[in-house]
């Protein structure tokens, strides 16, 4: 039986690492993003096989929905975001190469050379029972001050993303993009009526 | 499966993730990087409390703050994106681009 | 063996069929499809049998080639009540004007199943609509990152936005004119950012349809097809079938029925409101009544232009919006978005 | 071992004969709801599919062909991972997780991301606008069933649907949550792109995500659904019902009645009611759906202490 | 750890069910000429891709959800212990939705339900 688990565990960790690795060699946003997604997946898995039953499981669910949001917003705002064309939008790229493997070398040398405490966690014990407990009881504070957080993020992204924010309309500066950098707007010099001409329509969603 | 072999995937990850977000031009595939880079810390917390803490919830906790980060990161970062996109309409190099053609 | 059973298993399903409707036949095809034998496609790549029924106009050939194109191989071209179209010759099969065309299309479409009957070969030239093989950086037509036909097609580009001001990618297409959610005939140019329609020209109006087409009752079937009621729309115009125009019909269990579905409460109020002929939701209400007492479809409202009611909204209440225009209201108010408003004969 | 192997079995057979099931069920409901003969219907979507295996798969200019085919294929592991969770005794059941229903949660948003590659990867505007229209209201809906199951484990002070069912042994959950069963059929109906929540394939888009999509290709995307259909139906059977808790007859029976049961109800739930405009839905979903979900959520936990 | 691999092969036998019902069927025709390719729009051609940098509508709600489900890890581990806890765990819970739901609220005040 640990023999399988050996098994699987180097199938999954190859997949995690392969897929993080395809991230960034893709054309495609939505396969970046969903490539990500099979790597968290992955990872997911490898921690089921930890017995983390409830982690594993939970970081599944939620990075599918996340990298979800996040292919959302990779295809709205990337060029050629189907990777029709072949893109190759890195700078640095040898120091960055450099930096991984220095990072990964610096920290394997560490794992290896470090004597780390074992002490396996025991069979049978009851790990989602255990959070229950934690959250209400000793780690009470964290647990409402992440509510707090998750409140400040959400209104910070109301407020940051939306048009009709509070601090006025966030069209007041807007401009098209220059023909050079920081040139004159592109080719819609007489075209000023986007923004307000058609402005009956900005609340027409306002039902329900 | 022991704790040094998925210490040294999470490196793995980390070190993958380290080069995208050093790398990628654009913001968006920065923060790409950067989940990946969590993704490693993730495994190599969950690996400490299987291996090395006796299952302490506390190493669970962790977990769940590592994830809620990713979220308040991914969330706030787009956000960002928006707005700027809003202020300047489009990317410095796709002004480029079109000067190109 | 097990595949003649599972040829004989599909030659018993209904003919999936996808209609071109001309001038003249929306009434005609509505009925014809109130026959079990017979699937109407919402898409021509659910289709097996293309029937064309009605006259068209010249620029509509082309693009009834493109839409014979689409069809999935087996395929077959029926015409109905059609006269010749130059340019349009596929090797398909003419209907006589009193023929049982259930039938007739089941019969060819069992011929299709069984191989009895040859596919049709397409009509248009097999090439791209830019070539792009061998082109370019990477073989595939593109140039940089956005420039250049990739794959035959050039990219959409960013333009200013109505609703939110997010300049991001317009899609600018024609849509119809044999679209299953249009009135029969109606080509718009529209330009899409999202699913929000961002400009709109009317490239063709629809076709003109016999006074049977707008029974009141048909035109409230048409309005349930975008809510997601077939069923209940096809009992609408099972009721209409059998009426002559001015007879009262029995509508109480349809409008209770209506408001049992949620269909009343899915329309959102406001949505698509004329001077004179209130919104949405009140015209369904005016067919159902009209249809009770056995009157024509109530008057439509005050002249407007198509683009004041579709731009800026998005795709399915547009759809809503223009299913519930009243044909000769909507033909108007197409003239009134043509860059070169044809001269007609009959305004 | 044995047992979980016969699970495994139970659950393929379930698959199967449950999407057969449905299969005739959806010919019957459509067939009624136009107001013709529901006999002669039966057996139609069965023709349907026979015909789409003799169909060619069309392809359009530059799809993503690998996740164009994959997602079918994905749609139906989703059904039969959502579906191993499931007990069909005490002792059966193909994986006894003690978070069986974050699994099941994790299935029913990785369903979302499936429908988004069937409509993306088809490179065409009508699917296109399916896939992004599907998203908007498969992520609220999904939020709102996780609320439901977790009302549903508060009596159980478990995770596990072993526990979840033997914890209604003395009342099913339908009857002591009454707003969780009709709120996790609105899920069912999302899951499967059913009437009123087909955001994914509707008319008003030619077909949505399958509006390029034909043959034997369409043909695994509407079977996928179908087995989608089974697993929710089991699902909600398990949770809300007792699943397969019962007298005389075995569990597996009566955990197969009562998922025909509620597969019946979405089948005929898919015909009944009129769609919202997606804006419109989107509203409705947070500020009508939600509360009620957190009402459900109160009432079941003043229920369980 | 059975419990992994009886995953493992429900997924793959599932997979190879559906790949086999979806590439059994006839291979006749199997290419697409390039008129048979051209997407659907009821007759006309369009002039570009569809893949573009879609606007997705409502990506105000989408961001609001990320934050909101966050919530949900929090949720299952405290549905165990609930009865164990009793009403400390009401209370504690009630305050964290309330908290949440507030952002809910403001979200809704400030249209990010609506189609932008």
């Amino acid at each position: 039986m640990t023999i399988l688990t050996d098994i699987v565990f180097v199938l999954l960790s190859g997949f995690a690492l392969w897929t993080g690795w395809r991230v960034f060699r893709t054309d495609s946003m939505v396969r970046c993003a969903f490539l990500l997604m099979l790597s968290f997946i992955a990872v997911g898995l490898m921690m089921l096989l930890m017995a983390a039953v409830y982690i594993g499981v939970a970081t599944v669910f939620m990075m599918a929905v996340e990298m979800m949001v996040m292919a959302l917003f990779m295809v709205m705002f990337m060029m050629n975001p189907a990777g029709l064309n072949p893109m190759w939008m890195v700078h640095q790229h040898r120091l960055s190469v450099a930096a991984g493997v220095v990072a990964f070398a610096g920290l394997t040398a560490a794992v290896l050379a470090s004597t780390l405490p074992a002490e396996p966690l025991p069979p049978g014990r009851p790990v989602v029972r255990d959070l229950g407990t934690e959250l209400l009881g000793p780690s009470m504070l964290i647990f409402e001050t992440a509510g707090v957080t998750l409140l400040a993020t959400m209104v910070a992204t109301v407020i940051l993303s939306s048009r009709r924010g509070r601090f006025g309309d966030a069209m007041e500066g807007a401009c098209p993009p220059g023909l050079e950098p920081g040139g004159a707007p592109a080719g819609r010099a007489e075209s000023e009526s986007g923004g307000g001409h058609h402005h009956h329509h900005h609340h027409h969603g306002d039902h329900g | 499966m022991t704790l040094v072999s998925v210490l040294v995937v999470a490196s793995g990850l980390i070190g993958i993730g380290l080069y995208g977000a050093l790398s990628q031009q654009s913001f968006v595939m920065l923060m790409m990087g950067l989940e990946l880079m969590l993704n490693g810390v993730l495994l190599a917390v969950i690996g400490f409390w299987a291996f090395s803490l006796g299952g302490m919830p506390e190493g669970q906790l962790l977990a769940i703050l590592v994830m809620a980060v990713m979220a308040v990161e991914m969330a706030v970062g787009f956000a960002l994106v928006v707005a700027v996109y809003r202020k300047r309409q489009a990317d410095m190099t796709e002004g480029l681009d079109l000067l190109k053609n | 063996m097990a595949v003649s059973r599972l040829s004989s298993l599909a030659a018993a399903a209904p003919a999936p069929v996808y209609a071109a409707i001309g001038e003249g036949a929306a009434a005609a095809i509505e009925d014809l499809f109130l026959d079990a034998r017979l699937d109407r496609a919402a898409s021509p790549r659910h289709a097996a049998l293309l029937l064309v029924c009605g006259r068209f106009r010249d620029d509509d050939i082309a693009d009834l080639c493109r839409l014979h194109d689409q069809l999935p191989h087996p395929r077959a071209t029926l015409r109905w009540r059609a006269e010749a179209l130059p340019g349009f010759t596929p090797d398909g099969v003419d209907l006589a004007p009193d023929a049982d065309v259930a039938a007739a299309l089941h019969a060819v479409y069992r011929a299709l199943v069984a191989g009895a009957r040859a596919s049709e070969p397409a009509l248009l030239p097999d090439e791209p609509p830019n070539p792009w093989r061998g082109r370019g950086d990477h073989g595939q037509g593109g140039e940089g990152m956005m420039g250049g036909v990739p794959y035959g097609r050039p990219m959409a580009m960013t333009d200013d936005d109505l609703r939110d001001g997010l300049a991001l990618d317009a899609y600018a297409a024609p849509f119809g004119p044999f679209l299953s959610a249009f009135p029969p005939g109606l080509r718009l140019d529209l330009t899409l950012q999202g699913d929000v329609i961002q400009k709109l020209a009317v490239a063709r109006p629809p076709f003109d349809q016999p006074l049977e087409a707008a029974h009141p009752l048909r035109l409230a079937a048409r309005m349930l097809l975008p809510l997601g009621l077939p069923g209940l729309a096809e009992r609408m115009l099972r009721r209409a079938a059998g009426l002559a125009p001015g007879t009262p019909a029995a509508v109480a269990d349809l409008a209770r029925a209506l408001r049992w579905r949620g269909a009343r409460a899915a329309l959102p109020p406001g949505l698509g409101r004329i001077p004179g002929g209130g919104d949405v939701r009140t015209r369904l209400d005016g067919l159902l009544a009209a249809a009770g007492r056995g009157e024509a479809a109530p008057a439509p409202g005050a002249p407007m232009a198509l683009s004041e009611l579709l731009v800026g909204r998005e795709w399915a209440e547009a759809m809503l919006v223009l299913a519930s225009l009243e044909p000769g209201w909507l033909r108007r108010a197409c003239r009134a978005d043509m860059p070169h408003a044809p001269s007609e004969d009959a305004a | 071992m044995t047992s979980a192997l016969a699970a495994i079995a139970l659950l393929f057979a379930l698959l199967v004969l449950g999407a057969l099931a449905a299969a005739l069920a959806d010919g019957a409901a459509a067939a009624l709801a136009r107001g013709r003969p529901a006999g002669a219907a039966l057996a139609v979507p069965l023709r349907r599919a026979a015909f789409l295996l003799h169909q060619q798969a069309v392809t359009t200019e530059r799809p993503d062909r690998l996740n164009w085919l994959l997602a079918p294929v994905f749609y139906v592991v989703l059904a039969a991972v959502g579906l191993s969770v499931v007990p069909f005794s005490a002792d059966l059941v193909a994986l006894d997780l003690e978070t069986g229903i974050v699994l099941w949660g994790a299935c029913e948003s990785l369903v979302v991301v499936v429908v988004f590659l069937h409509g993306w990867s088809a490179n065409a505007p009508f699917a296109m606008i399916g896939a992004y229209r599907y998203v908007a209201i498969g992520l609220p809906a999904m939020l709102v069933s996780m609320f439901v199951l977790i009302a549903a484990a508060l009596p159980a002070e478990s995770l596990a649907l072993t526990a979840v069912v033997e914890s209604q042994r003395g009342l099913w959950n339908v009857l002591r949550q009454p707003l969780g069963l009709p709120l996790f059929l609105v899920l069912g109906l999302s899951l499967t792109l059913r009437g009123p929540f087909d955001y994914a394939d509707p008319y008003d888009l030619a077909g949505g995500t399958s509006a390029e999509v034909s043959g034997p290709q369409r043909a695994a995307w509407q079977v996928a659904r179908l087995t989608m259909l089974v697993a929710f139906s089991a699902m909600a059977a398990t949770v809300f019902l007792g699943g397969y808790l019962g007298p005389v007859l075995p569990g597996p029976a009566w955990l197969a009645l009562k998922t025909a049961l509620v597969l019946a109800l979405v089948v005929a739930a898919g015909q009944a009611f009129a769609r919202l405009p997606p804006s419109r839905m989107l509203s409705a979903l947070w500020l009508v759906l939600m509360p009620l979900a957190f009402l459900g959520l109160v009432i079941a936990g003043v229920e369980a202490l | 750890m059975s419990a992994f691999l009886i995953i493992a092969c429900v997924a793959v036998a599932a997979a190879l069910l559906a790949f086999a019902v979806e590439r059994a069927a006839l291979v006749r025709h199997a290419v697409s000429g390039a008129p048979q390719q051209v997407p659907h729009l009821g007759g006309g051609a369009p002039q570009t891709h569809a893949w573009q940098r879609y606007h997705a509508r409502y990506y105000p709600m989408t961001l609001l959800f990320i934050a909101f489900e966050m919530e949900m890890m929090f949720m299952y581990p405290w549905a165990v212990v609930y009865v164990a806890e009793g009403i400390k765990a009401m209370a504690e819970m009630g305050m964290f939705l309330a908290i949440l739901s507030i952002g809910i609220v403001y979200g809704w005040r400030e249209g990010a339900f609506r189609w932008q």
